[in-house]
């Protein structure tokens, strides 16, 4: 099911994968946007349990950046995680049965929707923690000269916590190769982001002296191209780089909890990145990667569903680790 | 959005504390509250704030994601006279604040030799059951129990979680972290009306924080004594109830809604009948609250023990997410079953030994 | 002892000192400066115990900045208090009390050094969480109108810390009338300033849109004149403002442990506030302001003296506070 | 400035842990030490990291003042094959980091199913008697003990400091919080020899970190069982020979290095001959480790209690700084002559029960 040269290279896949850029672009996008569709319907039947937050509008974001990292680099995602993982990993199959609570799913259904763990890619559930993590696993790459880079994604929201600027200046100050990428969606759970955020999101970069920018886009292809370069510079100067990506949430937060007002919403559809992406695209293409992702999505489904749930009495198991 | 509905706020724990939060910030405009996505139409994560921001907008606070910077702030108004109200919106990540209540708004008031005080409440909901995973499912109280200065409090059904509230936050001068067990939200009140609740008698001591008793036979006598707190009480009173009707152990319950400072006295009287101790929480098993409790029972109530007390508790695990491992992750109706059982001994049928 | 209309309004207090303001302040500065002189000394001869943060070097910042502040107003300080707690105070005998840990101490030699109390000046000794602190002063003041306003201080090193950012945050997004005051002596204990900050002081204020300026000086006078708009715009806009004053320690972080370079710090000598400042004055006032300063660090010595240790049977008491 | 001269290094805890540091960077080049101010000629506020930037820069990193953040970095390293040690410069400060602990460090091995570890080393100084004041002189590591996931060690003079330390970085793939008793540094080792220590038998069991047990009676009989760590080790070893020579009283001193996971087996090997429990710590005394460790004993090893156990530690209160205040306030040997008294009852004279 999977290719050893590609299992663990975002890169190298991308690569792989035939068709123009914008194609395959949106080959994963729409895999993204299909997978999170079947896991809404999946939680209104009953089938899921606990919670969920999607990405829905946003998986310009994940396919534009994570299709420049190769086998040695790191990913720490956050709760809104899925996206990030099906470009990194491309294993829907794993994230499904993770999400099912199934044996066989990518922690073995102790983490969930954000909790999860797949070669170089990591999330975590907690605002603002893993972003110092990410830093340390780039500044040990760094020590081992092995070449890899982390990148780490947070939100406006998150901007707010403390340890994210803490990490902003270690990172910095070793000169570490990470990059922070900032999801901008404009909101955080339930509040506007002018109600959570002062001053100026780039500035905040600036201030611990690391290289900062910003894209105002949901178009996938722009933000590829628009990161190239930006991957490329963290690789290559052992710098931080901090890059806000300007989008918005088309989805609600977690699974039913919109409260935001309908026209805001409703006036951003215009920017749908995967209708976005498609219009580019000869129908008959889109018809065909859409057919692909959703049978690729039902296999998922399917295969989890296969699955059994993880036997109590393996609790104690993974105590320490298996390395 | 309004506040809830009164027939709601009359039957469950959400709207108990909801009702309170609106007439404490009717009352008292030293009450602020602060934290998360507060705001209505959405009035909080678990709703607890539904509707304050829409009556007293002026006073309603919606932070950033930054628990220690809005906790520190809080801090700051409780020592300039207001009394704030802050929400974590998962207990788990108490943690984040966890200085600003050691070295912070549990160390001024003494350290500063009574110069101010600091009455601030910390309100958040702790525990697991919904599937939501290793960060937002922990009952981390205990490790906030035993900072010099710093109560901790816990409502369950049997208590009037509201009226704890208010207490708290209108006539407690102290720091308080005020938990709540996030099932519990949804739970009916259990109200104790002529000393009686359902099949028990009742009694509630008249502590400020009091400890609530209740008893299958009258408290003339009883073969173990139950101590829970918070989400645990009603799985204990279950508890008891299939133990009375399955095996005739009569189990007494004691649920103080103070963890810290803790009074043993209630818990020391229902021994007095028992001799038996059982403790039950939700909260991973080692130097927890049932830790406390069952160290200041065997030292300071040595003579009342026959036999060895026994905890209930999580297994020493974070919290799955699914559902299988989650439930044999967390304590049970059936382990306190078992737990008592044990405590017990002879008394019970060997059936019982093997849960 | 005390002139009930001074005893909490510095502004007050200074205003009803006789001479010019760079007499006024040299007065102030002096009493510090030998109020510290003598504490190293008691450490030395093994009178007191524990530990202590002078601010030798850094006068001209207490000096230049509390003086614009009224009783209405509020301070909280950090570990290296005893130059802002004089001005805001002019209390050296309950400072000196609480020094030798005596009852009568500011807070009954509970606290110390670095945890002392008095009207509305604070201090606590773990660095940033007081800042959050003081933007809730601030915010309670504002709440119930009584056009008090914060000031609260911290070093080039303590802008480590994560809470800081959360506090400007908030103070800038619920506009606390917060003046937070940098005061950047170019150390942090033994770590030098461009091994734990990254970037730009000011950058990080103006990045959460705080009003952020700078002056370099030892010159009381020069920030006296300074800081006069400062706590104003302060007070008449309601917004926080954030100033670095850059500076140098000319002693050793706490007591005893100095490995900075010798001949950076002997450079930094010429900086020097007290004698900076005293030439500019008539030398015969200069004299007379030295003698009146040490004839009161030494009578508070004396009152301090004559305290006794607290009693442990009082230990249970303020356990709430005496309000 | 090099690391501390050989004599040093042999005779006291600092020496013991600086050595320690040294030789495992030398040996294993995964390790990373990080903390404030750690650079020589500074070497760390305490000096257990001297000399440690001078032979291995590239290895040995000042920090801003972040704890939670080189906290995470170094939980990050850890998770990418280094092994990390963190100095907090005071435990007081250990809460800055605790999110990182709680909700990080020792959570993802777990969580993620066994794919990462997390072989981390949190060191710090805690404890008082310096006259420090309230936030740099607690023993706060009981708010540590009970995250699952998460070891706490802590040497005494008695254990082998360096050897405890060199096992958390090098053998260890959990995370660890070491703790060391600040007054402790500049106290000498007291090395067991043949099975002896001083004029005591010594018994050293094979954990990963061992327990050490003492007995001035070559473990034949004793009336009390003494348990201590950290700092208290010394002092329950003191308080132990004035209770030998005064009142013939006999101890057996337990001092574990594990204080998560704690191994009971000493204790009740102990217990068996004693029957008596008394617990010292440093700490506060509310849900505290000795609050565990009587739990675990009463629960596990009733019916070797012979009498109620006491525990010995600080009042619940901050800690003043003035020299008469923090004495009466964190527990001195003469409590524990007292707590001992109080334990073996009549044993003794009715002027110890007054102290
Ligand atoms: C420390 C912490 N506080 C609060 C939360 C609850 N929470 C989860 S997601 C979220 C909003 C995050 O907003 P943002 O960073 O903008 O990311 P987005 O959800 O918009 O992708 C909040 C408050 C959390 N997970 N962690
Ligand atoms: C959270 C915390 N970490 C570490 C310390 C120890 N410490 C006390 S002062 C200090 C240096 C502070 O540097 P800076 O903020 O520049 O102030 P300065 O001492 O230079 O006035 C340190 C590290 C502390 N008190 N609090
Ligand atoms: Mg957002
Ligand atoms: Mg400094």
């Amino acid at each position: 099911m999977t290719d050893p040269t590609t299992e663990r290279s975002p890169k190298a896949r991308f690569d792989s994968l035939s068709g123009s850029v914008d194609e395959r672009l949106y080959s994963q996008m729409t895999l993204i946007r299909q997978f999170e569709e079947r896991l809404l319907q999946l939680f209104e039947g009953g089938e899921l349990f606990g919670t969920t937050h999607c990405c829905i509008g946003q998986e310009a974001d994940a396919v534009g950046i994570l299709n420049h990292l190769d086998e040695r680099d790191i990913v720490f995602s956050n709760h809104r995680c899925h996206g990030h993982f099906l470009v990194y990993g491309d294993r829907p199959e794993l994230l499904m049965a993770e999400m099912m609570g199934k044996a066989g799913g990518l922690v073995g259904g102790r983490g969930g929707s954000q909790h999860i763990c797949y070669h170089g890619f990591h999330s975590n559930g907690v605002q603002g923690g893993i972003v110092p993590n990410a830093v340390g696993m780039a500044m040990a790459e760094k020590l081992k000269g092995t070449g890899g880079m982390a990148v780490v994604f947070l939100g406006d929201g998150t901007l707010g916590q403390g340890v994210v600027y803490e990490a902003l200046n270690l990172a910095s100050l070793w000169s570490a190769p990470v990059l922070f990428v900032i999801e901008d969606n404009q909101w955080a759970q339930s509040t506007p982001v002018e109600k959570e955020l002062a001053g100026d999101m780039v500035a905040r970069g600036r201030a611990f002296g690391i290289r900062s920018g910003e894209i105002t886009s949901t178009d996938a292809s722009e933000i590829y191209a628009h990161f190239a370069d930006i991957v490329a510079s963290v690789r290559e100067t052992g710098r931080p780089r901090f890059e806000v990506v300007h989008t918005y949430r088309l989805c609600h937060h977690s699974k039913s909890d919109d409260k935001r007002p309908r026209e805001q919403v409703e006036a951003r559809r215009v920017g749908d990145p995967v209708p976005l992406l498609a219009r580019r695209l000869d129908p008959s293409v889109v018809a065909r990667l859409d057919a692909e992702a959703g049978r690729r999505v039902t296999e998922a489904e399917e295969h989890a569903r296969s699955l059994p749930f993880p036997d109590p009495s393996t609790l104690e198991d993974s105590l320490v680790s298996a390395r | 959005m309004s506040r809830l509905d009164e027939s709601e706020r009359e039957l469950n724990v959400l709207g108990s504390l909801n009702g309170a939060l609106h007439s404490i910030l009717g009352d008292d405009d030293r009450v602020v509250v602060l934290g998360e996505d507060l705001l209505d139409p959405y009035g909080g994560a678990f709703k607890v704030t539904r509707g304050l921001s829409d009556a007293y907008p002026d006073r309603v606070l919606t932070t950033p994601i930054s628990e220690a910077g809005f906790t520190g702030v809080a801090v700051g108004m409780a020592m300039r006279g207001l009394r704030p109200v802050v929400e974590i919106m998962f207990g788990d990540f108490l943690m984040l604040a966890a200085d600003q209540l050691l070295n912070h708004a549990s160390k001024y008031t003494w350290m500063y030799e009574g110069k101010v005080d600091v009455p601030l409440v910390v309100r958040t909901p702790m525990g697991g059951r919904r599937g939501y995973g290793p960060t937002h499912s922990q009952s981390i109280e205990k490790h906030f129990i035993g900072m010099p200065g710093l109560v901790v409090v816990a409502p369950s059904v049997f208590h009037d979680p509201g009226a704890l509230l208010r207490t708290a936050v209108v006539d407690d001068d102290r720091p308080v972290l005020f938990v709540e067990n996030k099932l519990m939200y949804a739970r009916p009140l259990r109200r104790i009306q002529g000393g009686r609740v359902g099949d028990m008698a009742a009694r509630v001591d008249d502590a400020r924080y009091p400890t609530v008793t209740l008893s299958y036979d009258d408290f003339r006598d009883a073969d173990v004594t139950l101590v829970a707190y918070g989400g645990m009480a009603e799985l204990a009173a279950r508890a008891a109830e299939r133990l009375l009707l399955d095996d005739e152990v009569v189990c007494e319950i004691v649920l103080p809604s103070s963890l810290n400072p803790l009074d043993l006295t209630p818990v020391r009287q229902s021994l007095a009948r028992s001799g038996r101790l059982v403790v039950c929480e939700e909260a991973a098993p080692i130097a927890s609250w049932g830790s406390e409790m069952i160290a200041r029972v065997s030292a300071e109530a040595f003579d009342l023990l026959e036999a060895a007390p026994v905890k209930v508790a999580a297994r020493n695990l974070p919290i799955a997410n699914t559902r299988d491992l989650e439930r044999a992750i967390l304590p049970q109706e059936s382990d306190i079953v078992a737990a008592v059982t044990r405590a017990i001994g002879s008394h019970t049928t060997p059936v019982h030994l093997a849960g």
